[in-house]
């Protein structure tokens, strides 16, 4: 059959079509759920290894959904930044797959809880395949209106995941986050009202070459862009993220920090320097720019205030948010760098890092039962893994070579001093120094075995709690030795508009 | 014309109402409403654009397709937001039995 | 890859690979851990010694591994990486030695020598590193492998001295990232050469390339402990002896220096410099180090912090060499002493380690004729004590001969000046010391005397401070030779036209 | 109602000032909507010209089901995603006490809930051609069932959970089987076959209805069923 061909652009609904089933599955059935996802997972990031050979071999595809062509109907597509979201959610998502199964099991082995974490893990499953789904779905999407359902997917899945522990501040928290993605959706809804009237196609690659620009357009995407930064939680408007990944459970906050807040960027991003990049003036930028910066400075003093682990780790978040917006008021640099390859390696490294990061954190919590900052001592003598794990994603999060961090963070650079806009290389230097000492913080505790300490043997449930933490730390670390592989992803596949952003570039 | 200009105006109006309720209302079933009013404004707005330029009756089907949705995303949200809403009241509460008194959340309690 | 490129590549698996192992290593497999320490480091050594005969006979090594445009990691094998690796993995055999009989006993071993092999492997990469962005990499890597060792011990002081060495090497680290991309950005990707970068650039962008080249050297400076950057030094002599050997002689202290001399020599290059005219401010910041270290050091009534003080005292010396760039004999000088220097204080500290360790020993007050109780200890202390004082025919002098030729040749007496005063000074705090320790009489007994056997203290610790005593004599009687660290500097410097 | 009596209270500054920004966006975004006229939608020509081919009459059906039948797709889980985000917060609570209702109710019920089934199928039916569909009927479904909860009625409440469960999922996979099937039959997810498309919208919206219904009464529960059935051991 042609579907299975190689060179079948059909392949692009699996990631899509996939967990969706694999979450239906989940709810349906009550045993072996994690068999299922993990199946949809794996299969999930073999699938799109496949679309990455796709994109290599052919360059840029699109499906059709039903065989209609736009404007009639909804087009997927693969370009380079596409892929590259989707293979580190396809890699973080695998990693978080298994982390849950541990997490789960070790939580079930405690009789007084059992019953309550049995059924938390019972409906994380479909939650969260329903929510790769919708992220998936996000990444390869081409329609303004598809982008919104699948928004709505992410948005609902998350809050419901992030509510799952059912613990008071949990529930708050996540009551709010599901407030703030509903009105983020809303305004974004808004905006395609404008956009709709103005153009009357949803199509993103018609929308490009549509050369508008128009009152309608403008509003449309001031509208689109102020929903996708409610959903992104920029500096102003991050107060939701705090509270809704550090009171989240452990493989929860890995999703939420790693990979949820990406989506909304990404969708951002595109619209700004891809669909409409002549209606875009450098003051906005600038703007964002700025809002970056105080997001970076920002985030991270309040990371190095906090007193719990996870809260720290979820102020980090914020801080390393505001880096993506420093590359907006770069892009227009003459013949720099291409801002798509500063945003993905930011973005690439960060949801490795701080996913391993939270995972750590998670084990640390089961482990010591709590997460003050204070008393964490001598946990390396327990979890050398996991204790290393967090330094190896500490390291990506300072920047430090040759983790991926550095190399986003010397784009970044580069970029700025290059265009003799100095006081960006400076915000960047000064946000990787706070976050050596938040990271430190809290790794000079971990490190340290007080004397008097008796060793307590880990749980053989620990494995599947430390490796993959450890495993993705790595791969963040690597990132920036093998950093050229991913931009020749970004540069084999962006469509017209997105190659001169990208253009420079051997 | 005229018609779908006020339809499109009172969605505006709609909306402002609930954005401004939603943000200076602590209480967490008002901030639903809120919401709520909020996308019945944009919904309209939506089925306005759907009449627009044709005057022979015909209308676009698109926009109603995108509103069916947007209206099954609300009643989603509606749903869950209310349940989440009536957990917090439960948990922060424990002292209060069952779900009877579904307004009484305490307000201090979102902010 | 060619035969040069695996052996750039195994110089640093050799420690890096036994690294890896130990970590994994249960606590309680000694001898398999110091089997794979020892023979990880002779490897070490025995494939250095390969590159040194390459670098000699003209071969060429390299290694790139382009990761972005304007970024490329750069293993070199030049004459001046191979001093300043043969230096490192000959000490390190002998810390490795030293490090396995202090640590004998006491827990959280696999974790200690699992980044001590790091440690090296990184400092390995810093005198490979071939270009600015790779300097940087392992320099880096350099400060996260040293902290665990710093706070290796876990008390609250050790942490609080942990965290500031942190504060200072990052914000160095900081201030090192942001001069390297803005030089990228001038001048391009710049690997180290004889030449540094063409001169054009100094008429266009004269005032940056200053300002770069102090932020440079505030990056290096850190490390290499240049006043006022020096807070951290003292402070860390909380760690065990072996690591402060390793902090002062082998990695940290110098590779900031290495630095120093990198920055001048390959990627400035003496003629920009002269151009700039920047040098000169290099010299005073070094006068006033090796000045301020020395008085300091008068201070200090405990040994090891009396020690530390002294090396951003000798350290300042290569900076001093370097800021007279432009003058062969002063390079010279400059670039031995991060030899001798080494050589000298890795005995001091080895020594300082044994009293604290066998005796319990810490205060200089407390060592009244010490020397009648562990006489080989005090005697190889005296010939490191003696060489930093600078009294002939140790290795001291060989470097402050030169320093001083070198800085009448450029006719800057001030030079001389410092020296003098600074020789004088390093007798202050040393001869006491010597005195009290061969003629005082014991008064009381010693505060902690833990080791009681056929010799004065465990043959392990004995041993290597021997050896190294024995190389500060041997370098400086044979300086002349056709194999010794001056012969070899003098190779270095022949590459350069000065 | 001691609540509502904050609403009088005068607005304090902070909530002056947004009532003002409020009024100023609304001025704006009314005058942008003014002054720009919509243009002609491109799409409205788009589906005239292909309604023939999407095998169903109505323009929204065709446009819900075929043309974006993608979108409909997801939307469909999202509903279900409601379901689970309930599930997974707390147990279901039955509102009303048994002895609260009174026979009127009952009766009504009884005679109401048959008819609004009936009413749904036919709408269901009627989505090919007019205006109705999946959702219209679904919610109708969702009305009956959220009526028969009130009441005392048996109904709901025996269904075991597994079904109770098969029935939620039963649209959403019917809805993805179809789109899988398309997709080895035409090479194009949700590409329906030539022919076939009338009918297979129908199968697809008969399923929906179904899982719509059912998931519009289940949030009306407010939670998970217990272990063996909803609702049964209820204060």
């Amino acid at each position: 059959m042609t579907v299975f061909q190689f060179s079948s652009p059909a392949w692009m609904v699996c990631p899509v079509i996939l967990p969706l089933i694999a979450g239906l599955l989940c709810f349906l059935f009550s045993h072996r759920t994690f068999a299922i996802a993990l199946a949809a997972a794996l299969t999930n990031l073999l699938v799109v290894c496949l679309l990455t050979g796709q994109l290599l071999v052919f360059g840029p595809m699109r499906c059709h959904m039903g065989g209609w062509q736009p404007p009639l109907g909804i087009t997927l597509r693969t370009d380079g930044p596409a892929l590259l979201m989707l293979l580190m959610t396809a890699v973080t998502g695998l990693a978080i797959t298994l982390y849950a199964r541990g997490y789960f099991s070790y939580r079930i082995s405690d009789p007084r809880r059992a019953g309550r974490h049995q059924r938390q893990q019972r409906y994380f499953w479909p939650l969260w395949m329903l929510l790769l789904a919708g992220l998936n779905g996000l990444f390869l999407s081409n329609d303004v209106f598809n982008v919104y359902v699948t928004l709505e997917l992410i948005g609902i899945s998350a809050a419901s995941l992030a509510a799952l522990s059912g613990k008071p501040a949990s529930l708050l928290a996540s009551f709010r986050y599901l407030l703030v993605s509903l009105l983020g959706s809303l305004t974004y809804l808004f905006g395609i009202v404008f956009l709709y009237r103005s153009n009357g196609v949803l199509d993103l690659g018609l929308l490009q070459n549509l050369a508008a620009n128009g009152l309608g357009i403008r509003t449309a995407l001031v509208l689109m862009s102020v929903g996708l930064l409610l959903k992104t939680a920029l500096f102003p408007l991050h107060f939701w993220l705090p509270p809704a990944h550090a009171n989240a459970l452990a493989p929860v906050s890995a999703i939420l920090s790693a990979l949820v807040v990406k989506g909304s960027f990404y969708m951002l991003f595109r619209f700004w320097f891809e669909i409409f990049p002549s209606t875009i003036t450098q003051p906005t930028l600038n703007f964002m720019g700025t809002l970056g910066a105080v997001a970076v400075l920002w985030g991270a003093v309040q990371a190095i205030r906090q007193h719990r682990l996870k809260l720290m780790v979820a102020y980090s978040t914020v801080s390393q948010l505001g880096y993506l917006f420093i590359a907006f008021p770069l892009a227009r640099v003459d013949g720099g760098i291409p801002v798509w390859s500063i945003v993905i390696f930011i973005a690439l490294a960060h949801a490795c890092a701080k996913s391993a990061m939270f995972m750590a954190a998670g084990t640390v919590f089961l482990h010591l039962g709590h997460d003050r900052i204070k008393d964490l001592s001598g946990v390396r003598a327990s979890l050398p893994i996991t204790v290393f794990a967090y330094g190896i994603a500490g390291v990506s999060l300072m920047g430090l070579p040759p983790s991926g961090g550095f190399v986003g963070k010397w784009l970044l650079l580069t970029a700025s001093l290059g265009s003799s806009q100095w006081w960006w290389a400076l915000v960047v230097i000064t946000g990787s120094l706070l976050a050596s000492i938040y990271v430190f913080r809290v790794m000079s505790r971990l490190f340290v075995i007080p004397e008097g300490f008796s060793l307590k043997k880990s749980e053989p449930h620990f494995r599947l709690l430390e490796w993959p933490a450890l495993a993705l730390a790595l791969i963040s670390l690597f990132l920036g030795l093998a950093a050229s592989w991913p931009l020749h992803i970004l540069v084999h596949g962006t469509t017209t508009l997105a190659q001169v952003f990208v253009g420079g570039l051997p | 014309m005229i018609t779908t200009l006020i339809y499109s105006l009172t969605g505006l109006i709609l909306f402002g109402m609930g954005f401004f309720t939603l943000i200076i209302h602590s209480h967490p079933l008002r901030k639903i409403l809120a919401v709520n009013v909020m996308s019945t404004g944009v919904f309209l707005i939506l089925v306005a654009t759907a009449y627009i330029p044709l005057g022979e009756g015909e209308i676009d089907p698109v926009p109603h397709a995108m509103v069916l949705t947007g209206i099954v995303v609300s009643v989603s949200v509606t749903a869950l937001a209310l349940i989440l809403a009536c957990r917090i009241q439960e948990t922060s509460n424990s002292s209060l039995p069952g779900r009877k008194q579904q307004g009484e959340v305490p307000e201090e309690s979102i902010r | 890859m060619n035969w040069g490129q695996w052996l750039l590549v195994s110089i640093l698996l050799s420690s890096f690979i036994p690294g890896i192992i130990i970590f994994g290593l249960p606590e309680e497999k000694h001898r398999l851990r110091t089997v794979l320490n020892i023979c990880g480091s002779i490897a070490k050594i025995a494939l250095v010694l390969i590159m040194d005969i390459g670098v000699y006979f003209g071969h060429i090594f390299e290694i790139r591994l382009s990761i972005i445009p304007g970024v490329e990691l750069l293993l070199n094998g030049d004459p001046l990486s191979a001093l300043f690796a043969t230096l490192s993995s000959v000490l390190w055999l002998l810390t490795t030695v030293y490090a396995v009989g202090y640590l004998e006993g006491s827990p959280n071993r696999s974790h200690f020598f699992g980044y001590f092999s790091l440690c090296v492997t990184v400092t390995i990469g810093i005198a490979l590193a071939g270009n600015l962005v790779t300097f940087l990499l392992f320099y880096e890597m350099l400060t996260l492998t040293t902290y665990p060792l710093v706070i290796h011990r876990g008390t609250e002081k050790s942490q609080r001295a942990g965290g500031n060495y942190l504060i200072y090497a990052f914000s160095g680290g900081a201030a090192f990232l942001f001069a390297v991309v803005s030089l990228q950005t001038i001048v391009g990707p710049v690997d180290f050469s004889a030449a540094g970068f063409p001169s054009s650039f100094i008429e266009s962008h004269g005032a940056a390339l200053i300002l770069i080249f102090i932020l440079l050297i505030i990056g290096v400076g850190v490390k290499a402990a240049l006043v006022p950057l020096h807070g951290w030094l003292p402070q860390a002599m909380v760690a065990p002896a072996p690591v402060s050997a390793l902090l002062h002689a082998v990695a940290v202290v110098k590779a900031g220096a290495f630095g120093i001399i990198r920055i001048v020599l390959d990627v400035y290059g003496p003629q920009n410099l002269l151009l700039l005219g920047v040098l000169p401010l290099l010299g005073g910041v070094a006068s006033i180090t090796i000045l301020y270290g020395s008085i300091r050091a008068l201070q200090q009534d405990d040994l090891k912090r009396r020690l530390a003080f002294s090396t951003i005292s000798q350290v300042s010396y290569i900076a001093l060499g370097m800021s007279l760039a432009d003058q062969p004999l002063a390079v010279i000088g400059g670039l031995v002493h991060l030899v001798h220097q080494g050589l000298m204080k890795i005995t001091l500290f080895f020594c300082a380690g044994n009293l604290a360790e066998t005796l319990g020993i810490h205060r200089i007050s407390e060592m009244n004729g010490v020397a009648r109780r562990m006489p080989f200890t005090m005697a190889a202390f005296s010939v490191g004590a003696l060489g930093m004082i600078g009294i002939p025919p140790t290795v001291g002098f060989v470097s402050k001969w030169y320093l001083g030729l070198g800085g009448l040749a450029a006719g800057n007496w001030w030079v001389v000046a410092v020296l003098a005063v600074s020789s004088l000074l390093n007798a202050c705090y040393f001869l006491p010391i010597l005195t009290r320790a061969w003629f005082g009489k014991q008064q009381e007994p010693w505060p902690e005397e833990q080791y009681i056997g056929r010799f004065e203290t465990r043959l392990m610790l004995l041993v290597p401070p021997l050896i190294t005593a024995f190389i500060v004599i041997a370098a400086g009687v044979v300086a002349n030779a056709q194999v010794s660290p001056l012969a070899w500097v003098r190779f270095i410097v022949r590459g350069y036209t000065l | 109602m001691s609540r509502t009596g904050k609403s009088h209270k005068r607005l304090d500054g902070f909530q002056r000032l947004l009532l003002l920004l409020v009024i100023c966006m609304v001025m704006l975004l009314g005058y942008i909507i003014w002054s720009t006229p919509g243009s002609k939608p491109v799409l409205t020509d788009a589906v005239a010209q292909m309604q023939e081919y999407s095998g169903v009459e109505s323009p929204v059906t065709a446009v819900l089901l075929n043309f974006r039948g993608y979108d409909t797709l997801l939307e469909v889980m999202v509903l279900l995603l409601a379901v689970i985000g309930t599930w997974s917060l707390t147990e279901a609570f039955f509102p009303v006490q048994g002895s609260e209702i009174s026979p009127v109710q009952m009766g009504a019920v009884r005679l109401l809930a048959p008819v609004m089934c009936l009413v749904a199928a036919y709408l269901v039916w009627q989505g090919s051609h007019l205006a109705g569909g999946a959702f219209q009927g679904g919610a109708i479904l969702g009305a009956a069932g959220v009526l028969v909860l009130v009441t005392e009625l048996p109904g709901l409440r025996t269904i075991p959970v597994l079904s109770l469960r098969i029935g939620l999922v039963l649209g959403p996979l019917l809805f993805t089987g179809t789109a899988l099937f398309c997709l080895f039959i035409t090479g194009d997810l949700l590409g329906y076959p030539k022919g076939a498309g009338g009918w297979m919208i129908l199968l697809v919206e008969t399923g929906c209805a179904v899982s719509i219904g059912l998931t519009l009464a289940l949030l009306f529960a407010g939670g998970r069923p217990d272990k063996e059935s909803i609702w049964k051991n209820n204060p």
